[in-house]
């Protein structure tokens, strides 16, 4: 039974008799769909965890535009998730287990072409790993895309460095007292640690540590930072528990710690708003400004909960131009890098909720994008 | 691979002649749209005539294959790859189409033709998870395989995970 | 830091100073729960396929009197389950890849303990176990606990005869047209075939195939049955898609079919009334009544629909004796084989209903048992 | 396994030092009831005076451990082992208690006094999907690792697949 292939004959075939009776429809041929290169700005990567099973978890592909589905990627054991700056790959960290839930341990960082969403390549790492609800930070890549450094939580911490060129594990890099890693341009990563200060460690061109510093950046007991920050050309932006931001530009050979400032004014904070969220902080890169997910009614304890208010600031002046209100409440935002960016919030039953950041609309929600929505990502 | 192939076509063929018995009771009843829970949810009322609307964009093949209610899903068990990065006749990104699958047969409601439907199942990936749909107009109990959805045919592919169901055209049933 | 165990004296010490202040509460130390032996016969072990993923799936083990979780099995790729008669064992057949969605398939029969819920061993079988909706007699253990048969897909059908004594495969019995595997006895097994009949395969004490016999049981052309039946004492009974009950006795020599009869007088049939669902037939063997999941307004493509009509009919004189009427449509029955046996049907979300059939009455609803309910099995 | 055992210990004791601190501010404040999608959803509203009943049955130990309202459950985030087989303090069956745990500070409202509770997950079998439940009355960011629950804290057991947590005394905080 052989197939016939349905070409424009075809069709046009069918289109002269529309109507009336009908020629028999052709014979299918079977395809497989593939996705373009380079990448569209809005197309989204949601790490899912599925937090109800946590075993074989994955990444859900979704046109951001038509809220309809391009595909998904298939990871294990709640696996961090980053794309290279090339848009040629999604980098997984995954986590196998030879019976699923017990047995033999095998951690593996996936290379997953963007367009087949097939493995590329897998290189095995050390079964260190870290597992935590999946951040930001937890998986990154250097600015030219040679190294990958995975956190790992044992519950020492350290960073496992992947050689891109030679698919192998060029190294290891204890963080004692630090955790995630925030890519510095080419061979740097930094670490931000539980004294107040972000740990510098440098790399050569093998990814061994050839120099590591210390700068102090906040303090942990009376203004603890929540370390789940946001880049924008170099320069990394944390907030405080109580909403004031905290720049650290790690763009030049020394980094410089930038002035705070609040998001809040003295009414604001006392009416009861502050930041909450898990990943609370966004930037649009081309419109230079800051999103940040803001509850009413805030206490301390608060400090992860989901919110519909998101605040919109200017990056350059720091004042407030305006809110943005979610249909349902949302734990995790992203902003798309291109110039007509779309703001896209994870709601906590696993939909992706949709704003036009440039005319401030909602343009709708795709529910069951995801089943736990912890982490959105867009080339 | 290749023997399986061969099992498939084989088999196509006598399914063909014996559901060519059963399309004479075909019908467009009603049918089950799954929720997240179970392959088998609450029966949906049916939009009359919606499947008549030639959404498809092709002449001949009216409705919407995003819909569970569209003319080719007659038997389907399963979340249709056009919800899931596909299209009825592809598989989504990275999933593996199975070369064996089983068989229903869809009266076309533009043209009144009973068709042979393959179910073919994209597989490599976990459920998919979108536009869950149930629908038995055709199936029989599983002692006729190739007529029976309750089955993962990803069987004929290289995993036997399960991701999404297409609906591709084999032939005209009689 | 060391743990004091809470003892008597502890709680006594406690319960003196209750109403005013209180000594400190004392350290905890922690603990292992475990089931008793022999396993409460109210004990339910629920297949969960987990639909919407179907990767690492599970078996909930549930208390339908107290409603109460009491733990659960870990198993592989929509795995089918079953209970050895001895109250000691759960099989499950599990089919593993080394990613989880890909990479290197291994199968396995696992036996865990139940009281511990932990796996007791495993052995390695052929990679051929069907994927299915998991149903009964997909996985089944012979009437003295020293085999389990293993039903093949590939779709050439099988079964994989596993030696439990030797914790070993035995062999391999090919069974060209048919399906499933309905034991009968120690070293015989029956198995469906589209020609109508049943085949009859007798082993030896070492596995391996010895004698096979066909007798024909029903018109799969004209009066097709449901192949999910059930069993009784050594007798089958099965129900025609139009709601006629076809028994046969596999516990003697030679397999006798028994007369049918029908579910539904004319009256009910004209009304619309027809048997239908996934597991839709349950035997309470201590009160001798079989129990058939009904559709009101049936058309024959919803067969293997839910519904939330039960109907109750006395074995032996093929009696209607009553209704019951879920609260929420459920897809698969089991009835409990104790003397004050419980019906237990798994609804559509997931959740377990629980009827008592000495009174009739509805007793609860245990919801989110499992994700994908599918079958029940009980000791 | 035993290194680990000692670097937790060793944690303890500096965060017992930290937390003693933070127990000052100790509230028994709203919380969150996580649904079957994640493991924060919408605040629900305390039922007051509830958490005094005396339902563990145990004295000066009230409330009720199935509900996400009990008091040693101020900073838990996951399923509670008392929904799934297990006990506040036992892990259920088949399931390895890890050696390595996060630490939170609460107030027991028997005694006004503020407990060390370490949240010991239970692993080596899927989340148990019963009673998700996520409150973050001491939590602290993942620079201070022991005292932060968005860690899955089954890194200390033979497998890291997490199953539910315990809630477990450890002393007074003061």
């Amino acid at each position: 039974m052989s197939s016939i292939r349905i070409g424009p004959a075809a069709v046009l075939a069918g289109a002269l008799v529309a109507g009336s009776a009908y020629a028999d429809l052709p014979h299918d041929e079977i395809g497989q769909a593939k996705l373009p290169f380079p990448p569209e700005p809005h197309r989204a990567y949601i790490v899912d965890m599925e937090f109800d099973t946590m075993v074989a978890t994955r990444v859900s592909v979704v046109d951001a535009d038509s809220l309809r589905m391009l595909g998904m990627i298939s990871t294990g054991g709640a696996a961090p998730a980053t794309l290279s700056h090339d848009g040629r790959t999604v980098f997984t960290a995954d986590l196998f287990y030879s019976r699923y839930t017990r047995g033999t341990r095998t951690d593996v960082l996936t290379a997953w072409d963007t367009s087949t969403l097939e493995p590329a390549w897998e290189v095995e790492i050390p079964p260190k790993r870290a597992s935590t609800i999946v951040q930001r930070y937890g998986l990154t890549v250097s600015d030219d895309d040679r190294f990958v450094y995975v956190f790992n939580l044992t519950p020492a911490t350290s960073v496992t460095v992947v050689d891109v060129q030679a698919r192998k594990v060029a190294g290891e890099v204890a963080l004692p007292g630090c955790i995630l890693n925030y890519p510095a341009g080419k061979r740097r990563f930094a670490s931000m640690c539980g004294d107040g200060s972000l740990l510098l460690v440098t790399l050569d061109d093998a990814g061994q540590e050839v120099a590591r510093d210390k700068v102090k950046l906040f303090d942990p007991d009376h203004k603890p930072l929540i370390e789940r920050g946001i880049a924008n050309a170099g320069t990394y932006h944390f907030v405080t528990l109580d909403g004031v931001v905290q720049g650290v530009d790690l763009g030049g050979d020394k980094p410089r710690v930038l002035e705070p400032w609040s998001l809040l004014t003295d009414a604001e904070r006392k009416a009861g708003w502050a930041p909450g969220g898990w990943q609370l902080l966004a930037i649009a890169p081309k419109l230079g400004r800051l999103y940040v997910l803001m509850h009413p009614e805030h206490q301390p304890h608060m400090w992860e909960d989901p919110s519909t208010q998101v605040w919109i600031y200017d990056l350059a002046t720091h004042q407030k131009l305006g809110t943005l209100e979610s249909p349902n409440p949302i734990w995790t935002l992203h902003a798309t890098g291109d110039d007509k960016p779309l703001l896209l919030g994870g709601n906590i039953e696993g939909g992706l909720e949709v704003f036009d950041l440039t005319t401030g609309k909602h343009l709708g929600t795709k529910p069951k994008a995801a089943k736990t929505a912890v982490q959105i990502l867009s080339h | 691979m290749k023997l399986l192939d061969r099992l498939f076509e084989r088999s196509t063929r006598r399914v063909a002649e014996t559901t060519s018995r059963r399309a004479a009771l075909a019908r467009i009843g009603s049918w089950i749209v799954a929720g997240s829970a179970l392959p088998l949810l609450l029966p949906i009322d049916r939009v009359a005539g919606r499947a008549l609307a030639a959404e498809t964009g092709k002449p001949g093949d009216p409705g919407d294959p995003n819909s569970c209610d569209y003319w080719r899903y007659c038997s389907v068990d399963g979340f249709l790859c056009t919800c899931c990065g596909g299209t009825v006749t592809s598989c989504p990104p990275g999933v593996e189409v199975s070369q064996v699958t089983w068989i229903g047969t869809c009266r076309n409601p533009a043209d009144g033709k009973d068709y042979i439907i393959s179910y073919n199942d994209c597989c490599g990936k976990q459920s998919c998870g979108q536009c869950a749909c149930t629908r038995n107009d055709s199936e029989q109990p599983m002692y006729r395989p190739f007529n029976n959805n309750d089955i993962n045919w990803c069987m004929g592919a290289k995993s036997q995970v399960y991701n999404c169901t297409l609906a591709v055209i084999r032939g005209v049933a009689n």
